[in-house]
């Protein structure tokens, strides 16, 4: 009985945090605020209820189910800054905030499209047409793990630590399997445009196919830079790359 | 001084069965410090084991023994009751002797 | 592009059928079998994904490398070192922890970590072991809270910290006990409400939550398994096998420690020590392991 | 006792010299000769030198020396290796570690009652061969196994 209320609780408030969120934080927000609201707008029904349910929230004898500014509030207090990670990594953008809602559920169709449409529209392809780099270099970047922690040196150079997620090449056992197989990625795909361009919008933000998974955005988010994506193309495709053979 | 020593000796038979944990930082000699300097070496590097009083094992160790060495090994000839004792030596010559009954 | 999608959506279905073929062969004992074959059919399958032995040869070496680990645990010299902290008559009014309430009653140690993090009505507050060990050490022995908590974690080359060693002491009283968080009081599941939220929280360069590694079975990172914290029996089983000696830095890692060190590889800011959202997340993952067993201190890579 | 290694590698007696002592049985084992003899060989670098200094030059393998370690280590700072020897009068065992900076990681005899089976925890830098060298009725004999070392964790 609880646990079917605070569902309903939870479910309930998602929708005005939506919109609530993409007005806090417009620097980041990948949606256009309009249409946001329109989505906003289809789940007004669940608003009332919302408001409902929060007032038997406030009896005593209910314990509080924390709102979004409460837990937002709660994490900057218990952060502190230290080298390049500073609290504004705490501030969700929208599609941070969606998705955290959906981890584990099935984020409705319309609004997986927008995600995905809005992620795709951040890609920005290599402005020189060559997709390909060094593979050698990309074996390295897909090994190393370093990069945007606090406890990074000044001017560390991010990894992708591709390996932590992917099978890659075979001659690394320490893989993880949260990521599919990468393994002969080129040899099963060749290298037309439309593979270069799918795998490059892949890496730069995997929001872009499938809305809410778990892989980093790479390109969008800055956490490697043109050429190292370069290079880490280049160990997923060049046919002389380990991956391949 | 240096922490002590935990020693478990069990019976088996004739046998003798010890296991011996060590508090020690077995520092390689390999490895900078914050500010980038150079760790110097320090490890354990003469173990003995005696049997109520008499020496039945010695090692010889290097740095490259991990960090809170583990040390397991037999004694043909003990029993219950018997003293295992354990002392280690460290290359600043730091010492620490500890000794268990065998149960 | 759109075939590419679905031909690796297909490749993940094969492989956690593979995995449930390789985990009926593992086979567990025919009785328990049966018995779970009554339950829900879904759950059944969930339970033994769950707890699915290791699939390929790599990690039935891993787990050989783990197996050959647990005799000879150095986190035993730690907690040797804890009990003669505690029993230390030390501060401004030279006195030792023995007097400390860790939940059952001021002097019981015995258990007493299997019911943290839990409401303490002297501090109005939910407190997990370390905050309350802190506690204590403030109250009791009358030393400074920023002396105490200035460093809880040893550092490389370092042996443990007071707090390190006190922690492995009164965790090992625990070791084989029922966990039993409590989630009685309504500030209990305030904490676990608000510890879930931060469970799900999305954020930082790389978009992580605690679940992004954590509500998946049969996920592994580089080689590292990783819990499924949202289903019963994985979680108990991390709950039980924190605080750990970790071998890779030769250190006892306490409770705070494991959510410290997880929120900096999801590349967030720097968790302050008993910070209200940690006690808040243990909390949550605490009463998420309710009728597990303590193991602790454990020992891990 | 108070040999330091320095002590040791000046005193004129080269790594190899002392080993064929060792080797004929001419150091009696727990003097200071043996002991520097000991100290030499943790000097030396990659397996033949270590093994010539260990007196051990020309090891035969051997089926009844083994080694108990998992194939792969989920962390190169604890491995955990074994060594038991089936050869009767086994007095000698060490464990050799070819890529690390020094190859001896650790040496053991057994006097009156030692029984030759030993476990231990090393460091490996990484994925290495690991040699046991035994010494049974003054000969000595090997075994070789490789164990690879991998990235345990979040790789960060």
């Amino acid at each position: 009985m609880k646990a079917r209320f605070s569902k309903a609780l939870s479910m309930a408030r998602r929708n005005p945090n939506v919109s609530r969120l993409s007005d806090s934080a417009p620097s980041v927000v990948l949606l256009s605020v309009a249409r946001l609201r329109t989505i906003g707008r289809a789940f007004r029904p669940l608003l009332v209820s919302s408001a409902f349910l929060g007032l038997l929230g406030a009896c005593a004898w209910m314990p509080h189910e924390p709102t979004k500014e409460e837990i937002a509030q709660l994490m900057k207090q218990s952060f502190a800054e230290r080298g390049g990670a500073k609290l504004d990594r705490l501030e969700q953008s929208a599609l941070q905030s969606i998705c955290s809602d959906y981890t584990g559920k099935e984020v409705p169709k319309a609004l997986k499209e927008q995600l995905e449409q809005a992620a795709l529209a951040s890609v920005r392809y290599p402005a020189d047409g060559k997709y390909l780099g060094d593979f050698k270099n990309g074996e390295r970047i897909a090994q190393s793990g370093v990069g945007l922690q606090f406890s990074d040196a000044p001017g560390t150079v991010a990894g992708g630590n591709c390996y932590a997620c992917h099978q890659i090449s075979k001659q690394e056992l320490a893989y993880g399997n949260i990521g599919p197989t990468l393994y002969n990625y080129g040899k099963l795909r060749g290298d037309s445009e439309p593979i270069l361009k799918y795998t490059w919008a892949r890496i730069y933000n995997a929001h872009a196919f499938n809305a809410c998974n778990s892989m980093p955005r790479f390109g969008a988010a800055g956490i490697l830079t043109e050429a190292q994506i370069k290079d880490v193309m280049a160990l997923l495709l060049d046919p002389k790359s380990p991956v391949n053979q | 001084m240096a922490d002590p020593m935990k020693i478990r000796a069990a019976a088996r038979g004739d046998v003798v069965d010890v296991r011996v944990l060590m508090a020690h930082e077995m520092e390689t000699g390999q490895r900078k410090d914050a500010a980038g300097k150079l760790v110097p070496a320090w490890f354990i590097s003469d173990v003995t084991a005696s049997l109520n009083g008499k020496p039945v094992v010695k090692a010889f160790w290097g740095p490259a023994v991990s960090k809170n060495p583990y040390l397991q090994f037999k004694v043909k000839g003990g029993k219950a009751g018997d003293k295992i004792s354990i002392t280690w030596v460290d290359n600043k010559g730091d010492k620490r002797t500890d000794e268990v009954t065998v149960s | 592009m759109k075939s590419i999608t679905l031909s690796h959506d297909g490749r993940e279905r094969a492989r956690s059928s593979l995995s449930l073929l390789s985990s009926a062969k593992a086979g567990r004992a025919g009785a328990r079998f049966s018995q779970q074959a009554m339950l829900l059919f879904s759950g059944l399958l969930a339970t033994t994904m769950a707890c699915a032995q290791p699939r390929d040869a790599t990690e039935l070496e891993i787990e050989k490398y783990r197996q050959m680990l647990q005799d000879g645990n150095p986190a035993e010299l730690v907690s040797l070192k804890g009990e003669g902290l505690w029993k230390k008559k030390q501060g401004p009014k030279q006195l030792s922890l023995e007097g400390c309430d860790l939940g059952l009653g001021p002097g019981v140690v015995k258990g007493a970590n299997a019911q943290l993090p839990r409401y303490f009505a002297d501090a109005d507050a939910v407190m997990d072991l370390e905050s309350r060990i802190v506690h204590c050490m403030v109250t009791i022995q009358g030393i400074d809270r920023q002396k105490v908590i200035a460093r809880p974690y040893s550092g490389a080359g370092q042996s443990a910290t007071d707090m390190e060693a006190l922690v492995a002491y009164v965790v090992e009283e625990s070791r084989g006990m029922k966990i039993n968080v409590p989630q009685e009081h309504v500030k209990e599941k305030e904490a676990f409400a608000r510890g879930e939220k931060i469970f799900y929280f999305r954020g930082g360069p790389y978009d992580f939550s605690c679940a992004s590694c954590h509500a998946v079975d049969n996920q592994r990172i580089r080689l590292q398994g990783l819990p499924n914290l949202t289903k019963t029996e994985p979680a108990q089983k991390a709950f039980a096998s924190w605080p750990a000696y970790r071998v890779s830095q030769g250190a006892l890692r306490t409770m705070q420690w494991r959510i410290y060190d997880c929120f900096r590889q999801q590349r967030f800011p720097e968790l302050k020590y008993l910070s209200p959202a940690s006690v808040d997340l243990i909390t949550y993952l605490g009463a998420r392991a309710n009728g597990g067993v303590m193991e602790t201190p454990a020992i891990k890579r | 006792m108070s040999f330091s290694r320095r002590e040791a590698l000046k005193g004129g007696a080269g790594v190899g010299l002392y080993g064929a002592m060792l080797a004929l049985g001419m150091i009696r084992p727990g003097t200071a000769q043996a002991q520097a003899a000991m100290q030499a060989a943790f000097q030396t670098k990659g397996i033949p030198d270590t093994l010539k200094a260990l007196g051990a030059a020309g090891a035969a393998e051997s089926a009844d020396v083994s080694i108990v370690s998992p194939d792969i280590a989920e962390n190169g700072a604890v491995v955990p290796v074994g060594v038991t020897s089936k050869l009767p009068n086994t007095d000698m065992v060490a464990l050799l570690v070819d890529k690390n900076p020094n190859a001896l990681a650790g040496a053991y005899q057994f006097l009156d009652g030692g029984v030759a089976e030993v476990n231990m925890r090393v460091k490996m830098g990484q994925s290495s061969d690991v040699f046991a060298i035994v010494r049974a009725d003054g000969k000595y004999y090997m075994a070789k196994k490789e164990i690879k070392v991998t990235l345990g964790g979040c790789g960060g």
